[in-house]
């Protein structure tokens, strides 16, 4: 009874501020907790089996897969409070409302006589989950039968609308090193990785075209785009600048020995 | 006899041959099309003889049972009594005239074949109509000559105008079959039974408000076929379809289906006082309406048309006044299907020789160029008008005579009636045989072939003889084992009056027209924007001041607002009510707006409601 | 103290499990049609891809066909009841009702879906590939798409898909528990939203349509289940006959049975669209295949009906006064929405999904009749026998009418807009008067399956009482009348635009639904005989 | 205790899950408010199922549970699918059928 009366607030604030929330995470967190509520007033009113399918099933399972689907979307993702449909708003509200109110009058006004209450049938039964388990594959075995096919379908579903099946086989690691000593053989093209940009001391970047051994600027090493923006560095100054010093150096060295 | 079922069955064959043959059918489909109709009206003439010479009331022959449901059931049957027996002699007889016409008119359509297939098709189902002895059954008949009509009004598929007149005749026909199949399940759950048999056993202990609205709602039906008041409006549109099919449909055997289903649900009207008052006022409304709009039209075929919507309201009057009439309606019913198929196909010569034109205003002394066409239009003229000695004198005459002894004012009403056919038909004669030439230099009038003239001829030769059916009373005794025993009223006049009187008016309304049309020029352009008889007016009449208030002005004011009537009040109602409907469609679409969410709102106000619906129910 | 075994011994004794009894023979319609999806699943695990539309195809059929006997073979078996009324027995523990109109509406569904799985198998009209997305996960318009077009790739899977469609179909007509019926409701829309997310062509739209479909469903069938929670409560348990009972024994009803009645009226107002809950139809029927739309038009009306007479005729029979007012303002509505609406639709899809409407309102008046066999003895049809005739006379109709739909295409595949169709008789007279005469059918012109099953319902509806409801449902059809014979005239009495449209040659599967279903529909109009019998011999719901 | 505040509670769950539906824009979220619609439906069975003492509404929410996984699966399957197309997961964005 206390369980009720603390969670029922809980549930219908929940349920209202996911409706209101404007991220669809925080829908889904508060959905969980209200499954959870749930789950527990499922405990209350002796149904121990739903509980725990309740916590298990539901909240584990449903609430993950709509998480994982909302990462997919983009956690941040979040709606527009702007109503676009004129007067959508409204009316849902006050048709809501009124759909409630004529649910509720409608229990309200039902005579239900004395709960009879679950004692007598657990105990008849031997347990809960044996009065569930003796009616499900008794009288609703066919139903439960039945929804293997919902789960088929539904792993069916997934699979036509989600799965993307290759058309080709992936290439191995050895169809591409054919693959590219074929088109070097046919025309040219470089088979191995291309050189990186040069690296010196004064310069680190990708505009600074590496030097091959002899000296010479390696046009690979530096993109079109670039060369063709004309913004390549030239490193002939630096280069003479560096023979400089290595004439001097040299010269020292000689001037030493 | 056991070969009843040739009679539908020869040319529903020829037709399903001549539709499903393909190209290879081209080169004799035409042939076998009027050959059809010709072996149908042989077996029809041999059952007759039979009927005529037998014991029996009538022929039957159970074909095969259609719907079967526990003590419901529907045999498909024909009957062929003495009204079947009339109809469908006058079904295939004037039918296979206008088949052999056909093959002359339709020689240089390409499309020949499929011509004369539909109107096979049309034959079978008319004469399905007439021999079934059920009401389901002549619903199936009432349906497949609307389906045929349709097919045959659109048949010229290249103009617009033949699309849309169309599908208007196909949709305010199926208005009129509302009635028809109300009144059929009405039956159904009244008696539990459809057949005409069954319907008049169990009209006996039927109240008198089953009686009337059975008798309404079958109305309704008639209307709608007939072209009667308030349903008229798709017939002068008909005629954008061939010639032979106005001939044929629009005049002679469709359009009088609804007079047949008044007269052969003589048992339910016999019940209603109601109801056999409204057919009556049906019938003269649209035999003054039809007459009236009959003298404002240019076009020939209109004019035609117009005159055939008058006379079956003389044809729904007479059947309405009850058992002193059915036989005089339906004998009104033969003469004028000989004397109005004769005019149709005369127009239609006249049509063949002058280009397809249609404006009587382009006519004019065509009785020398064609001299045959106009001598049979002449004996259908003359029967028309109901000049003495010709078919139509006799079957109108009894006519105003039963008018005159159901009420004056329905009398009168009829007797007027006669006056404005000879004026708006003389106004026909005159502008095209009679008056100077008016059409253009292109135009080389020309008799018709052979093909064409004999069914005129043969056709000139009924309206001219078709009186003999009422010799000794006979076609009233033939009528009587189905329509009962012809009842005489008290005449307020005596007959030998009437038809004086009645003659009387047929010759001033025929003066009226020569005076109009027959001594001066007639403009050969229908003047825009004011009606036709204005026009005539002014250049007739404007010496002549106390003709124009006391004759000419009401006549012209009643015309032109009748016209008006015709094209915006009560044709405007079908079109208004059929663009209420589109603008309803057209706006309430827009809810479908697209947006899901917008469904789902609907789909919670709904179950909003339902829940608000049982509370509410639960809670007062 | 106990040993351990004899606290076990104690504890199954408590519980007294009775082993449940199947007949499986008197299932086996149902069995065959699962297995058979069952195995398609299997197929599509192992059979190499170019193998299995040719297995998949035959198996469907294969699977129709012998589940298709089996209903015959049970059928004979029936025994008529105790009440005289009704025939068979109920099986699987009490969850399906095995009774004659369950069986006839098995039969109908399986034919249906014989010449579905036929329209669903065309290969001829996109050049030797089926009408279903390649690849469903590639992006509309890429490089993939084409690719796996170009490779004449399909999802075969639609075959397995629709086969647990139709096994959801026959439960949901069948079940006598509210439970099984909403598992049932779900196995058979679960593979439909997909299905209409899989079409070759537009797939913008097509996707459009299963999203709408799938949203608009999964909140119907929330309505449903609440409704089936609330005579839960009202009546303590799901079986038809014991709400049925409860519901005697209650004085006037109770509110909290008339809410939930009203709620699960939503739910099965929905399946078979009357309006308000139709909104879905249009957009879906215009999105989805055409030939998943043939098959949805068809037999999910036909299941969803049969669900609804049994739940309202079984088990809420007891308060038909408090039901029937809200379902001849359903009828009146619905008949009057899909007509009016329908006069100024452009699209051939669209215009046959109104028209699918303006049918489930004319199935309603029938419904609304409530004339039972018991009350009408023998004199004439029940409600329930009228409305099952319509569903046969209008699926062949429905199916026939978009076969047609899918020959008549231009260069970006199926044509559907109306002024396309302009000329079609012309260039294809044959193609074109079938599908006149289809229309003529919908329009309810006699020596039709239309007229028969128009006739039928109306009269019983009339004689149920319900005469004004006839009366505006007639009209209605002479509203209809109008946009049938709009799209005559267009096609026979207008001039094409631009160059026309055209008729693909199909090869011969369509070619035989097209034939079928114009067959049925003259066949129905003329000797409609043998249906009605069958019908009459189904007899009435066992309860 | 009396089983109606537990109804008046399912009630309103399901009530409001109704207006979310109708109000949110993002397909997901609006699929959560159909699940919470579900739950409120649970919630019904299992106090009915005290109030009667049967166990016939237990195994209805339990069997609801094995259903609305199912429809999850396809559910998702399906906006995934859209999203992916569309780049947006807004059901506003998915009305070119209409009229």
């Amino acid at each position: 009874m206390i369980a009720f009366w603390v969670l029922a607030p809980i549930m219908v604030v929940s349920a209202i501020a996911m409706v209101m929330a404007r991220k669809a995470v925080h829908c889904a967190l508060l959905l969980a907790v209200i499954m959870i509520s749930l789950a527990v007033l499922y405990a209350v009113q002796n149904a121990p089996f739903l509980f725990a399918v309740q916590i298990v099933v539901y909240t584990g399972a449903v609430l993950m897969l709509f998480l994982f689907v909302l990462m997919l979307v983009g956690v941040d993702s979040s709606d527009s409070l702007v109503e676009t449909l004129r007067g959508q708003r409204v009316t849902a509200v006050v048709l809501g409302l009124l759909f409630g109110l004529l649910v509720v009058v409608a229990i309200s006004q039902a005579t239900l006589g004395s709960v009879v209450g679950l004692a007598d049938a657990s105990e008849q039964a031997g347990g809960n989950v044996k009065g569930i388990a003796a009616l499900l594959f008794s009288r609703y075995v066919f139903a439960f039968e039945v929804t293997s096919a919902l789960l088929i379908t539904a792993a069916l579903g997934a699979m036509v609308l989600a799965h993307r099946e290759r058309l080709t086989p992936k290439p191995t690691q050895r169809d591409m090193v054919t693959q590219r000593m074929h088109d070097y053989a046919t025309s040219g093209i470089h088979p191995g990785a291309l050189p990186g940009p040069g690296s010196f001391a004064r310069h680190n970047s990708v505009d600074t075209p590496a030097l091959l051994p002899d000296g010479t600027v390696s046009e690979l090493s530096i993109s079109r785009v670039m060369r063709a923006r004309g913004t390549v560095r030239d490193v002939s100054r630096d280069r003479a600048g560096e023979r400089e010093i290595e004439t001097e150096s040299r010269q020292i060295e000689e001037g030493n020995t | 006899m056991s070969l009843l079922y040739l009679i539908v069955a020869i040319p529903a064959a020829s037709a399903a041959v001549l539709l499903l043959g393909g190209r290879l059918a081209d080169r004799w489909g035409h042939l076998l099309g009027a050959i059809a109709p010709i072996a149908s009206f042989v077996v029809g003439l041999v059952a007759f003889v039979q009927l005529a010479n037998g014991t029996d009331e009538a022929l039957t022959q159970r074909l095969f049972s259609w719907i079967d449901v526990g003590s419901f059931h529907v045999d498909f049957a024909l009957l062929f009594d003495p009204l079947s027996a009339v109809f469908v002699l006058l079904i295939t007889g004037v039918g296979s005239l206008i088949h052999i016409y056909s093959i002359g008119y339709m020689d240089h359509d390409e499309r020949r074949r499929r011509f004369f297939g539909y109107l096979n098709l049309f034959v079978a189902a008319m004469l399905t109509l007439v021999l079934a002895d059920d009401y389901l059954a002549v619903f199936l008949g009432w349906e497949g000559v609307g389906l045929a009509s349709y097919l045959l009004i659109g048949f010229w598929q290249h103009k617009v105008s033949a699309a849309v007149a169309a599908k208007k005749a196909f949709v305010v026909n199926r208005v009129g079959d509302v009635g028809m199949a109300l009144a059929i399940m009405l039956m159904f759950t009244t008696f539990g039974s459809t057949s005409f048999e069954g319907v008049s056993a169990g009209m006996d202990q039927a109240t008198s408000g089953t009686a009337t609205a059975l008798g309404l709602l079958l109305l309704l039906a008639a209307c709608g076929k007939s072209a009667q008041v308030p349903l008229q409006s798709w017939l002068l549109d008909a005629m954008e379809g061939p010639t032979p099919v106005s001939a044929l449909i629009h005049a002679a055997t469709m359009v009088t289906a609804g007079v047949y289903l008044v007269t052969r649900s003589n048992f339910i009207y016999d019940q209603t006082e109601v109801a056999q008052t409204a057919v009556v006022i049906v019938g003269l409304v649209t035999l003054l309406w039809g007459a009236v709009i009959g003298c404002a039209k240019d076009d020939i075929k209109k004019v035609l048309a117009a005159s055939t919507m008058s006379q079956i309201g003389y044809m729904m009057l007479a059947a309405g006044i009850g058992p002193a009439g059915y036989a005089f309606a339906i004998f009104h019913l033969l003469t004028h299907g000989f004397f109005k198929a004769n005019m149709f196909l005369g127009a239609g010569s006249v049509m063949h020789g002058m280009n397809d034109e249609i404006d009587m205003r382009r006519y004019g002394a065509l009785r020398g160029a064609m001299p045959v066409t106009f001598a049979t239009f002449a004996v259908g003229y003359l029967a028309i008008i109901g000049f003495p000695g010709f078919s139509g004198f006799w079957s109108k005459d009894k006519i105003i005579e039963a008018a005159f002894g159901e009420n004056l004012l329905i009398g009168v009403g009829a007797l007027v009636g006669a006056g404005i056919t000879a004026f708006y038909m003389t106004r026909l004669m005159l502008m095209t045989f009679i008056s100077e030439r008016r059409w253009t230099k292109e135009a080389h009038p020309h008799e018709s072939s052979l093909v064409m003239t004999v069914p005129l001829i043969v056709l000139g030769a009924l309206s001219l003889l078709g009186g003999v059916l009422l010799f000794n009373g006979w076609i009233v005794d033939w009528l009587e084992p189905v329509v009962g025993p012809e009842e005489h009223a008290e005449l307020p006049i005596p007959a030998t009056m009437i038809t004086i009187l009645v003659f009387l008016v047929v010759l001033v309304g025929a003066a009226v027209a020569f005076v109009l049309y027959g001594r001066d020029k007639v403009a050969s352009n229908a003047p825009a924007r004011v009606s036709p008889f204005t026009k005539a007016a002014r250049a007739d009449l404007y010496g002549d001041a106390l003709n124009e208030v006391a004759l000419m002005r009401p006549g012209q004011y009643l015309t032109s607002s009748l016209v008006y009537a015709d094209n915006r009040g009560v044709d405007g109602a079908v079109n208004g009510l059929a663009a209420f409907v589109g603008g309803t469609s057209g706006s309430v679409r827009r809810w479908q707006s697209g947006f899901v969410r917008s469904y789902a709102l609907s789909m919670l106000g709904g179950s909003a409601l339902l829940l608000l619906a049982v509370v509410a129910v639960k809670l007062a | 103290m106990m040993s351990q075994s004899t606290v076990l011994a104690t504890v199954l004794a408590a519980a007294s499990f009775d082993k449940p009894t199947i007949a499986y023979g008197r299932l086996s319609p149902l069995l065959v049609v699962f297995g058979i999806a069952l195995v398609g699943v299997v197929v599509e695990a192992f059979a190499p891809r170019e193998r299995r539309y040719v297995i998949q195809t035959a198996l469907a059929l294969l699977g129709l066909g012998v589940s298709l006997l089996a209903v015959i073979g049970v059928g004979l078996d029936l025994k008529t009841n105790n009440d005289g009324a009704s025939r068979g027995s109920v099986e699987a523990m009490g969850a399906i009702a095995v009774d004659g109109p369950s069986l006839f509406i098995w039969g109908t569904l399986l034919v249906f879906s014989l010449i579905c799985v036929l329209l669903f198998a065309e290969r001829h009209l996109e050049g030797g590939i089926t009408a279903f997305a390649g690849q469903a996960a590639a992006l509309p318009g890429t490089e993939a798409e084409r690719e796996a077009s170009s490779r004449g790739i399909e999802h075969t899977e639609v075959f397995p898909l629709m086969m647990f469609a139709i096994g959801g179909m026959m439960l949901f007509a069948s079940a006598n528990d509210l439970l099984t019926m909403f598992v049932a409701l779900e196995v058979l829309s679960l593979p439909l939203y997909l299905l209409c997310g899989l079409a070759r062509r537009r797939r913008l739209i097509s996707q459009e349509s299963a999203l709408k479909y799938f949203l608009l469903g999964a909140f119907s069938s929330a309505f449903f289940l609440y409704g089936i929670a609330l005579v839960y409560g009202f009546a303590g348990s799901f079986r038809l006959g014991e709400i049925d009972t409860a519901v005697s024994s209650t004085v006037g009803g109770s509110s909290l049975l008339l809410a939930g009645m009203a709620l699960m009226a939503v739910g099965l107002l929905f399946k078979v669209s009357a309006a308000p809950f139709h909104a879905w139809t249009p957009d879906v029927y215009q999105g989805a295949p055409t030939a998943v739309t043939a098959f949805m038009a068809a037999c999910t009306k036909v299941a969803a009906f049969g669900a609804l007479l049994r739940v309202f005729y079984v088990a809420l029979g007891g308060v038909r006064w408090d039901w029937q007012p809200m379902m001849w303002v359903i009828a009146a509505l619905t008949m009057a929405i899909g007509s009016v609406i329908a006069i100024t639709q452009t699209d051939i899809k669209r215009m046959l999904a109104y028209s699918s409407i303006a049918h489930a309102g004319f199935l309603i008046t029938g419904f609304v009749g409530a004339q039972q066999g018991i009350e009408v003895a023998g004199q004439q049809i029940s409600s329930l026998q009228a409305v099952m005739f319509y569903l046969v006379a209008y699926g062949f109709t429905t199916i026939g009418a978009f076969a047609v739909v899918t020959v008549v295409r231009d260069a970006g595949g199926e044509t559907t807009h109306l002024s396309r169709w302009a000329g079609l008789g012309r260039e294809a007279p044959v193609v074109a008067g079938v599908f006149a005469f289809f229309l003529l059918a919908f329009a309810g012109i006699p020596l039709t399956s239309g007229f028969t099953s128009k006739w039928a319902v109306f009269t019983s509806a009339w004689a149920g009482g319900a005469w004004p409801l006839v009366v505006v449902a007639v009209l209605m059809s002479v509203v209809a009348a109008f946009f049938y014979v709009r799209v005559i005239v267009v096609m026979f009495f207008s001039e094409p635009v631009g160059d026309g449209p055209t008729v693909a040659v199909p090869s011969i599967l369509t070619s035989i639904t097209i034939t079928v279903g114009a067959a049925m529909t003259l066949i129905l109009g003329v000797v409609p005989q043998p249906v009605f019998d069958l019908a009459r011999t189904a007899g009435e719901f066992i309860r | 205790m009396s089983t109606t505040p537990f109804l008046v509670l399912s009630a309103m769950l399901f009530g409001v899950g109704a207006v979310g539906v109708l109000v949110r824009r993002n397909a997901i979220v609006v699929f959560m408010c159909v699940e919470l619609m579900l739950n409120a439906a649970n919630l019904a069975f299992v106090t009915f199922s005290r109030q009667h003492g049967n166990f016939d509404g237990q195994i209805a929410a339990f069997f609801v549970m094995v259903v609305a996984a199912a429809e999850v699966v396809v559910g998702l399957a399906i906006i995934m699918t859209i999203f992916r197309t569309r780049r947006s997961a807004s059901v506003d964005d998915a009305s070119l059928l209409k009229y």
